[in-house]
């Protein structure tokens, strides 16, 4: 076949949305992150947990927690359900699929998703204009995850590791709308856009 | 209006979907000999109480659960909410 | 002779018993003050564009009804044929209208088919710019439009008082007299009411009298809010519904925009609602016709829907002898008061359904000869 | 400073001064006249030191009104604020914050504000009292319609409508607290402070651009200071607690369930346009725990002859006028006051050097210490007195006439200050259905049963003192940082004294023989409320929808009670029997605008790309709402002339050659567990427990009532693993019904769903040549013989390392295939996909494209699963298992759903060749009379088949399947479009399906 079609290229689902740039006092920073894999895993049995224990060493948190183990962020979702995501090329489907055979039913989500990281001073100011939870600390732990609807859009949000600093995931498709919402709410504090 | 689903926390309405009375998850058996007759009624007749109504919603904004709550009809006031999912309940993390 | 309920179905009613049947010995029940129910708090349109023929000829008598109304009951209901034109915005949308339109024509309404530029003639001021589902065209009723919905109960009041029906308010009823399968009486909150006969016609309290009575309805209550605005010098001729979202409105003659949406979509008995459906209705608005950013909302209510399985009304005898039943209007039973009032008086005093209620019968569900306008199917809050 | 241009502003340095900023001058106009003002100012306060007292005209009979209060209660001074597309009708002047600029112009009036046309309302005005609509403009029949309709529509109404969008935006937030405190009043900052300095997280929301309520207004002092530097110095306090979050300009309108509260934040109403990037208002819910209410109470005026002539005032919004603005309503005073508190305005007008006639007060006997203090003040003191008339015009008061035991005196005077009482604001306690309590001590409505979480505090809960309203406030907001689990150790309470509150209940002056009114913006006179009771219309409710009394754009918040209490006078009711009309919200009227927040025009809702849509718009594709999504209707090239030229060319394409289309947009459900299989078998009413792997199924979903739902294909990729496609529009809409079905009906079952909607991008690849197309894409390795992929066949395979899944499924009816790739190569794979097909002398192709030749296959979708359908009108009844159970099978089995004369799917061609059909027409036997007993179906869809050269329709058509050949009519009022058609297969193309094996 044409060699154009050779090298296939892979496209975020920020592609084209996000351009670097922005005043350097911006009371928001956002950054696609655009290197990840993601997987849902619903567990199909009780022996879910001990599989879990047996491949990686860990009791799953119940309720919408976050948990890390073996580089795999691990979100609560739903009483059986759970977002895995990681960083890099490593396919992470087929992993979480051997490691935990028939206890789970897990599907490659990896571009099914755009993920969004939101900080600055300003994020909780810019999250309070769409999220309809309490995202104050003594709300909103560090480990915490919500499930939520954004301005209509479903999304996932959970702490990441640093201060004021969230990540967002939604459905690919609805990207373009998360971000009018995100740019128009985040305007009158200032936003910058950092690759990521 | 906001709904204490058992898995995420107190959420908005928005993020819920109404189906109605919680006997719609009790589905008549297709092999009983009335069995039409108790299809029409589990599919068009309702207590409609006013007061103490456990009724069907889903949190497709949220966790994607199933869940019967029990809810005022004259106040709105929510008494409880459990997910609908019972039989061989066994719980993914325990 | 008891008729339950002094809303506008109630009302006219008794008005006809009286006027058509000659029946003025009837006590009318009910338990606040008269056309404090939904006719007193409803969004004021009337149209007869239905689609389905057990509908179509109904909601036509009740137009024509309407149209000679206030020189029958002598009263000025404020009748006002400004038109309603209901929005399209896909040619899917467009072809299911032009199967109303049609079905209307065949029963004798009138129905016309605009495309986008005649609605832009008509409403000049809705979004056809930079809207996220663009107007291509609208089903217009010209002889559709409102009715000042207080003096309609009034005038049937009048018109029934005038007549020797007896209207009773601040009496309720808790409970129904039965023996032997038949209602002989009721229990109010003032005393008891020997009846030979007694027609239920409660709108949201539907259930809890069917209850009495030990029947088991397809009705659910459901809340419908409604919004009024500040009072405005005219801007919006004639009724106009959304086809992408919850939204109608027209203008009061005090010049507030009337306007509604979708109901708050659970079973409640509190007449009153959220804010997630005011936010879904001024969203529409502003999609619609975003000239109304700045106009304030006023007010705002609730009803209570007796909301049914297909959405469509229920005018039929009941199990019981001698217990008649009005209900089902979802949200729609204010322009079908005089219809409903003739049909059923019809009913009540003939023992004969009228022909052109026939199709609302208590056991179409069963049957599966339901009338379901919008395929929504057996979930109320989905009609 | 004497000033010209503010004759009525008090001199700075004297006794009374206000509390505006006299260094930063602001000018405005107000029907095109230049004034000025300062910075501090409200529009109604600056219009006061100008001088102008005529600011509008009634709403009925066109009388001149002028400022009436000094905040939202008022009802008089309403005005068009702004210009062109940021005209805001009906505005109140006295809530208005000057700012630079400020344009504002009468309304309601014709041709100018001095010289009104309508106001011939007034001498005409016996046939405008209250329900004069229903009775009158009745007769001759035509002339409704005709004549008094247009009427009253054209003089209905008070101010106008901006006409074009409204060019600001508007925002929607979200917060969260323990305790929510609703005003800031001596009672609110108490509250503030006190559950502040426990650590709870308090929000406290003010509707006025300043903290302090009353505070501002009032000459009273707090720890011997003047009372406002308490309130500056509890807000500098407040705004330093991290946990503490103080929104001024920020009126709470609504108590919902939950404990939701509905506020709205004017963030740039005080500047001449928002600032870029800056709403104009913000709409937050709040949730709180627990809510202080301390909304305060409005003053009520006293009904009497003239009272609503310009320079007739509530009492204590002459206050405010003096002491915080610094503006002199009028020189020469009468009060008419029922209450200690109306007598304080006397010493505050004398104190500022205005001259107060007189005292009028119907009590018989008052504290001496007030009537000492007037005397001190010069001022006459009238017990056991009223005003029975005030007389003046347009330019305001001329005189009072105070009757004193039957004796008249006339009272000069440019000012009459009124006070009745004062009314809690009970509205928040009654939105969840509260109902209040009437108090005989304060003659009015004091809240009653509270909603979960509420408490109220201060003159809101009718504790009308300063000491009380802080002690009250104080205690209310600790305790609801307690029931929060907050505690803070007790402070000294602030030193304040309790102001004399006594009160005797009056609401009107039965002796006026003058237009008395009851309410002032809507025009209802005491004689309206008489007419009422006399006409039956005696309960409050019937009351007020008869003479619409309280239903103007103030509610009713200086009548209600008035117009309650007489109609109780005239039926002998006691007011706790009659009740209070519900308040529903807002509480004050919200913009529009700031419901929907960013939602408006074309962000109404949230739009779905698919991976493919960039590459869309750049090969020129014209754009159609598919459910949430946007996708390709058809791609016009240039020289064609319509759409009907395009798709035509689209169709021949794929008929001929192969075409490539998006269908990215259609539900993709993965379904995995040992039960999968048996799941489906009760959801379809086919079987998918038999389908081989590595094959795909057409299946149909019925609703539990025995109605089609959906359809769709389903493919198996392992024992335990399907995916299930359901269409676009129902996608979300399945996969709750599919959980519902798990969860709530047999959650025995192991099985789970997921969509994988978004991770897939898919296209069809159709026509003669697509396996070709599709070879070149894969290139030799890869088999896609019939054998090897077979129709109705599915396989994964790997595209250049890429995992792909390839389906042999066809909705066009040629050999065709759906070809899904993981969504971040979505837009590459088209690309490529569309170069090999333009080298093959294919096309991409749209929906519309994709709609044809479905219709030409008689395949059914939307138009035909519109909900009120079952499996056999579509043809598809043979589909469903006789041997098991599934949902929708019993209800399916109802007479009226089984009966043999339902409309069928049936084809459709037009008698005479070339004829255009059109979808919508309703089937009537041939010759038959165009009514509703002859109407046997409708055409569905319809379609210019190139194939068949013709137009092509599907119909529902009553015994459909036996008529084929007959001629009948189709009837299409709506387009003039009837015409003779005949009835035929639904199949118009390849019946037997040889191209879609080939
Ligand atoms: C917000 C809203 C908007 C609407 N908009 C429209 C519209 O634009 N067009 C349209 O056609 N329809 C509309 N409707 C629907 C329409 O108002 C109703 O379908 C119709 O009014 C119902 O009939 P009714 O008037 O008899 O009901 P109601 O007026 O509710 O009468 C029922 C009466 O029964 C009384 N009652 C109940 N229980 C008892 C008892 N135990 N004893 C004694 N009395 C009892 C009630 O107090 C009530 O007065 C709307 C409804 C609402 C709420
Ligand atoms: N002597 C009397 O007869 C008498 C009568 C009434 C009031 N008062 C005086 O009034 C004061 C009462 O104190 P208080 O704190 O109870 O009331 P207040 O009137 O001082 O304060 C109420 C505050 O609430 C605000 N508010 C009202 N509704 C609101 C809403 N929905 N959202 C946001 N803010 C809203 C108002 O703007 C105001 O600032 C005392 O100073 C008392 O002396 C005296
Ligand atoms: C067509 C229509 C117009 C209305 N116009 C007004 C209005 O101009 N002002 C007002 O305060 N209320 C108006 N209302 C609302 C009523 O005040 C009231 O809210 C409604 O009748 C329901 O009663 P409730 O709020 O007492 O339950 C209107 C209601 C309807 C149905
Ligand atoms: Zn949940």
């Amino acid at each position: 076949m044409a060699d154009a079609a050779l090298q296939l290229k892979a496209r975020s689902a920020f592609d084209g949305l996000l351009v670097p740039g922005g005043p350097k006092d911006a009371g928001i920073v956002v950054t696609e992150r655009k290197d990840l894999q993601i997987a849902t895993v619903i567990a199909r049995s009780s022996g879910f947990a001990e599989a879990i224990k047996t491949a990686y060493g860990i009791a799953l948190p119940s309720g919408p927690k976050r948990i890390v183990v073996h580089e795999i962020t691990l979100l609560g979702t739903g009483p059986r359900a759970w977002f895995a995501l990681r960083a890099g090329e490593r396919p992470l489907a087929s992993d979480l699929e051997q490691s935990l055979g028939e206890h789970a039913a897990v599907a490659d989500q990896s571009d099914g998703y755009g993920v969004l990281r939101v900080s600055g001073a300003k994020v909780r100011a810019l999250l309070a204009k769409g999220v309809p939870i309490d995202l104050h600390p003594r709300a909103f732990a560090a480990d915490d995850v919500a499930v939520t609807v954004c301005s209509h859009i479903g999304i996932m949000l959970w702490r990441s590791d640093a201060d004021s600093s969230f990540d967002i995931a939604m459905f690919r498709s609805l990207c373009g709308s998360f971000w009018s919402w995100l740019s128009e709410s985040a305007e009158e504090f200032g936003l910058r856009v950092e690759a990521e | 209006m906001r709904i204490p689903c058992p898995f995420c926390g107190v959420r908005d309405l928005t993020e819920f979907t109404y189906l109605g009375d919680a006997s719609l998850a009790q589905r008549p058996d297709p092999a009983s000999p009335d069995a039409a007759a108790r299809f029409h009624e589990y599919v068009h007749l309702r207590d409609n109480p006013a007061g103490l109504h456990d009724e069907l919603w889903y949190h497709g904004g949220g966790c994607r659960s199933w869940l019967t709550v029990t809810r005022n009809t004259r106040t709105h006031v929510i008494e409880g909410a459990k997910l609908t999912r019972t039989s061989k309940s066994w719980t993914a993390t325990s | 002779m008891v008729v339950v309920g002094a809303g506008g179905h109630g009302l006219a009613t008794a008005y006809y018993l009286a006027k058509n049947h000659g029946i003025s010995n009837v006590a009318l029940i009910e338990k606040g003050w008269l056309g404090g129910g939904n006719v007193g708090r409803n969004t004021t349109i009337i149209r007869s564009n239905y689609l389905l023929p057990g509908n179509e000829a109904f909601y036509e008598q009740s137009l024509k009804l309407w149209e000679g109304l206030e020189q029958d009951f002598n009263y000025n209901a404020m009748v006002s044929q400004r038109g309603v034109l209901n929005l399209y915005h896909s040619d899917a949308q467009r072809d299911a209208y032009a199967r109303r339109g049609n079905a209307m024509r065949l029963h004798g309404a009138d129905a016309e088919l605009l495309d986008r530029n005649a609605v832009k003639a008509m409403a000049p001021f809705l979004n056809f710019d930079d809207a996220r589902f663009p107007i291509q065209g609208g089903l217009l009723q010209r002889r559709g439009g409102t009715a000042r919905h207080d003096a309609v109960a009034w005038g049937f009041a009048r018109g029934a008082s005038d007549r020797g029906v007896d209207i009773i308010e601040n009496c309720e009823v808790v409970g129904l007299a039965i023996e032997d399968g038949r209602v002989v009486g009721l229990k109010t909150t003032r005393g008891d009411i020997k009846a030979k006969k007694v027609g239920l016609a409660v709108a949201g309290a539907t259930s809890q009298l069917g209850a009495m009575a030990g029947l088991r309805l397809p009705i659910e209550s459901h809340v419908l809010q409604a919004f009024v605005s500040e009072g405005l010098k005219p801007l919006v001729p004639g009724v106009i519904t959304f086809g992408a979202g919850h939204f109608y409105v027209s203008q009061s003659d005090k010049g507030g925009l009337v306007f509604g949406g979708d109901i708050d979509g659970y079973n409640s008995y509190a007449r009153r609602g959220n804010l997630p459906v005011v936010e879904d209705v001024c969203e529409s608005g502003m999609a619609l016709m975003p000239m109304i950013g700045r106009v304030r909302l006023l007010r705002s209510w609730g009803g209570l829907m007796d909301m049914s399985m297909d959405g469509s009304p229920i005018i039929d005898r009941t199990p019981v002898e001698n217990l008649f039943l009005n209900c089902g209007w979802c949200y729609g039973g204010f322009k079908a008061t005089p219809a409903s009032g003739w049909c059923f008086a019809h009913l009540i005093a003939t023992g004969q359904s009228h022909p052109n209620a026939a199709a609302y019968r208590l056991d179409r569900f069963a049957s599966g000869a339901v009338i379901d306008e919008k395929g929504a199917g057996a979930q109320p809050n989905l009609h | 400073m004497s000033d010209m241009a503010q004759p009525n502003r008090l001199p700075a340095g004297g006794a009374i001064e206000g509390r505006v900023d006299r260094n930063r001058p602001l000018a405005f106009t107000f029907d095109g006249k230049s004034y000025s003002g300062y910075a501090g100012d409200t529009l109604a306060s600056a219009l006061i030191a100008a001088g102008v007292k005529l600011i509008g005209r009634s709403f009925k009979y066109h009388r001149p009104r002028g400022i009436f209060s000094a905040g939202p209660e008022e009802p008089n001074a309403l005005i068009e604020l702004r210009g062109g597309a940021r005209r805001e009708p009906n505005t109140r002047a006295t809530t208005i914050e000057l700012y630079d600029g400020l344009e504002a112009a009468s309304q309601n009036r014709w041709p100018s504000l001095a010289f009104d046309i309508l106001a011939i309302n007034q001498i005409a005005s016996p046939l405008f009292v209250g329900g004069f609509y229903y009775k009158t403009f009745m007769w001759p029949a035509s002339f409704w319609e005709k004549v008094y309709e247009p009427l009253i529509r054209r003089a209905a109404g008070l101010g106008r409508a901006s006409e074009s969008p409204d060019p600001d935006h508007y925002e929607k937030a979200y917060a969260f607290c323990d305790v929510l405190v609703v005003g800031s009043g001596p009672a609110g900052l108490a509250a503030a402070l006190a559950a502040g300095r426990s650590g709870a997280r308090v929000i406290l929301c003010e509707d006025d651009a300043q903290l302090g309520g009353r505070l501002l207004s009032e000459r009273q002092t707090i720890d011997d200071a003047p009372a406002h530097l308490f309130a500056a110095a509890a807000g500098g306090e407040l705004r330093s607690l991290p946990n503490v979050c103080v929104m001024s300009r920020t009126q709470v309108f609504g108590a919902y369930d939950s404990e939701v509260y509905g506020a709205l934040e004017r963030v740039a109403d005080h500047v001449t346009a928002p600032a870029a990037g800056v709403p104009r208002q913000r709409f937050w819910h709040i949730a709180a725990k627990r809510c202080v209410n301390a909304m305060g109470a409005t003053e009520r005026p006293i009904v009497f002859g003239g009272n609503d002539r310009p320079g007739v005032m509530l009492a204590s919004a002459v206050r405010t006028y003096l002491n915080r603005f610094g503006v002199l309503p009028g020189r020469k005073a009468v009060v008419f006051t029922t209450n200690d508190d109306g007598w304080r305005t006397a010493a505050d007008l004398v104190a500022a050097g205005a001259q107060v006639e007189a005292v009028v007060d119907p009590r018989a006997s008052v504290d001496e210490n007030l009537t000492k203090a007037a005397a001190a003040g010069g001022v006459r003191v009238l017990l056991g007195g009223y005003i029975v008339n005030v007389t003046g015009g347009a330019r305001g008061v001329t005189s009072a006439i105070v009757s004193v035991a039957g004796k008249r005196q006339i009272l000069t005077a440019d000012l009459v200050a009124v006070s009745g009482g004062w009314n809690p604001q009970v509205a928040l306690t009654t939105h969840r259905g509260g109902k209040p309590r009437w108090s005989d001590a304060l003659s009015t409505f004091v809240p009653g049963d509270l909603p979960d979480g509420m408490t109220v505090a201060g003159a809101a809960n009718g504790d009308l003192g300063l000491a009380e309203s802080l002690r009250k406030g104080s205690e209310a907001g600790a305790a609801a940082a307690a029931a929060c689990g907050f505690s803070a150790a007790p402070a000294p309470q602030p030193r304040a004294e309790d102001e004399p509150t006594a009160v005797a209940p009056l609401w009107h002056v039965a002796e006026s023989r003058h237009k008395a009114f009851v309410d002032l913006q809507n025009d209802v006179t005491a004689d309206d409320i008489t007419l009422a009771h006399a006409e039956g219309f005696r309960s409050i409710e019937h009351l007020k929808r008869y003479t619409t009394l309280g239903m103007a754009t103030d509610q009713g918040k200086t009548s209600n009670l008035n117009g309650h209490a007489m109609m109780a006078a005239l039926t002998g009711q006691a007011m706790s029997d009659v009740g209070t009309i519900l308040s529903r919200p807002p509480h004050q009227p919200v913009a529009i605008g700031a419901f929907a927040g960013h939602h408006r025009d074309r962000h109404f809702r949230p739009t779905r790309h698919t991976a493919g849509h960039a590459w869309a718009l750049e090969n020129g594709a014209v754009m159609v709402e598919a459910g949430p999504w946007l996708r390709p209707q058809y791609f016009p090239r240039s020289g064609e002339k319509d759409w009907l030229t395009t798709v035509v060319r689209e169709v021949r394409t794929v008929r001929s050659v192969v075409g490539v289309c998006d269908v990215s947009t259609l539900g993709r459900i993965d379904i995995q567990g040992r039960d999968a299989a048996a799941f489906l078998d009760r959801v379809y009413v086919n079987t998918f427990s038999t389908l081989p792997v590595g094959k795909a199924r057409y299946g149909v979903m019925l609703r539990e009532d025995g109605f089609v739902m959906d359809d769709g294909t389903t493919s198996r990729f392992a024992e335990d693993h399907y995916v299930m496609s359901t269409t676009t529009a129902n996608a979300a809409k399945i996969m709750q019904h599919l959980e519902f079905c798990h969860q709530a009906l047999w959650p025995e079952l192991d099985v789970s769903m997921v969509s994988v909607t978004e991770q897939w991008s898919q296209y069809a690849v159709a026509g003669p040549k697509a396996r070709e197309l599709l070879m070149q894409l894969y290139g030799p390795d890869v088999d896609l013989s019939n054998d090897a992929l077979p129709y109705m066949g599915c396989r994964e395979i790997p595209l250049r390392g890429i995992p792909t899944r390839l389906f042999r499924i066809s909705f066009s009816g040629e050999l065709a295939y759906e070809l899904a790739v993981p969504a971040r190569y979505g837009a590459a794979v088209l690309e490529a996909l569309m170069a090999l097909c333009g080298a093959l002398g294919g096309c991409p192709y749209g929906t519309e494209a994709q709609s044809v030749m479905r219709i030409e296959k008689g395949h059914v979708a939307g138009n035909e699963l519109n909900g009120q359908t079952v499996a056999r009108d579509l043809g598809l009844g043979r589909m469903m298992s006789t041997k098991r159970d599934y949902i929708g099978r019993v209800m399916a089995g109802r007479p009226a759903l089984m009966a043999p004369d339902r409309p069928t799917l049936v084809g459709i061609r037009p008698v005479e060749k070339g004829r255009r059909l059109t979808a919508g027409a309703h089937i009537l036997p041939g010759g038959a009379a165009a009514v509703a007993a002859n109407d046997q179906g409708y055409v569905t869809s319809v379609a210019y088949s190139p194939t068949c050269e013709g137009w092509i329709g599907l119909a529902l058509v009553v015994n459909g399947p036996a008529r084929h050949g007959e001629r009948v009519h189709a009837f299409d009022a709506m387009r003039n479009n009837d015409q003779d058609v005949v009835i035929c297969s639904p199949v118009f193309v390849d019946p037997e399906g040889v191209r879609l094996r080939g």
